[in-house]
């Protein structure tokens, strides 16, 4: 399925762009989108962890990722 | 989620007089303010400034789910929370959250609350800015 | 006991953003601030106005007290205590509470415990002004 | 001895000035104290409580009036 991924923070800087056109070919639970991108992003194994959001929230354990969803990778917070 | 007054995300710099009078009125007999600050240095080393980021309609709304939260825990209380995006300069606001209820010990207890959950939940991020590089806060173990 | 800035009592307007002034520095994280506003209602009796009167050098030097006993139990804490008195309108501020540490909660812990010491220790008196009467808050069981 | 005795609050109102002038003969501890004045002044006994201060320091239990201190009434503070 066609995802666009939005990046903040570390993970912009990691993968050199603000948002990410992906043709995912994988599962569609969160834990496979994710290994796929520490795969595809070493670098993304070294961070504290990061979580996905689908359509401005986060996703839960059992969320599954579908075509159209606003996807974005929330690498630890640092507001305030 | 569309922004209101009582949560703000903004490249300007925050007012607490402005935070404050959104949850102060004649009913309430107690306001608790908190502003956080931009530290002149981390662990020792000289930080130049500080830039923040972030996913703006998800921070909103993650900011308004804090502001429900209070709502439904203490339901006189007003509260408003204002946070700052962009380039900061030391001693700049980076947030200020102002809760007003009718019994002070409430007021304290919620925006105690709402900036413990903001820092927890909210997806903004800062970088620190040193003279020999930046840094995502956090972001490595 | 003479005043200082961190300690006042006036019968001038608080004003927030002075009292918030006088603890922040770029080394403090965080800035919590209590405001106690006059309230429009007691026992949903109509409150016409205030008056606040003060045993003026006693009240500054046990604002000065609650002040050194949050210097000493937080050494790193900034804290200043703006009293006013004489008639105050409904929705002024009689009391800000200012207080800054490096950690936030420790700043929250400090103004809450200045807040309620002075409720309980400053020799300053409250006047409810009633369309039909007046009385001293606290004054009979 | 004789005590100037400042007045506050719901005090003032009672005895009707804000200092009195008192030539006080009896013990010089503050209980004592507080019974001559509630005698004087039966109005003072319906308050919550009153405490002394004694030169701008609240009076302890073992305090002793002296001449020339500044004494002033403390009826039930409520300031904040």
């Amino acid at each position: 399925m066609k995802l666009q991924v939005l990046l903040f923070g570390i993970t912009r800087d990691i993968v050199g762009k603000s948002m990410l056109e992906l043709d995912y070919r994988g599962p569609s639970d969160i834990q496979s989108f994710k290994e796929m991108l520490k795969d595809k992003y070493p670098e993304m194994s070294n961070l504290s962890h990061f979580k996905i959001a689908i359509n401005q929230e986060f996703a839960r354990e059992d969320s599954q990722l579908q075509e159209g969803d606003e996807i974005a990778l929330i690498p630890p917070v640092s507001g305030g | 989620m569309t922004e209101n007054s009582y949560i703000h995300l903004t490249d300007m710099p925050l007012e607490a007089d402005k935070v404050t009078a959104l949850v102060s009125n004649s009913s309430q007999g107690g306001v608790v303010v908190f502003t956080g600050n931009v530290r002149d240095r981390t662990k020792g080393k000289k930080v130049l400034r500080l830039e923040y980021q972030a996913y703006q309609p998800m921070a909103i709304s993650e900011m308004e789910k804090i502001r429900q939260k209070v709502l439904a825990q203490w339901p006189q209380s007003q509260i408003a929370i204002h946070h700052r995006v962009g380039t900061l300069q030391i001693g700049e606001a980076a947030v200020i959250i102002a809760v007003s209820t009718p019994h002070r010990a409430q007021a304290f207890k919620a925006c105690e609350l709402a900036i413990d959950t903001l820092k927890e939940q909210v997806p903004i991020w800062k970088k620190e800015i040193f003279e020999d590089g930046e840094v995502w806060v956090a972001a490595h173990p």
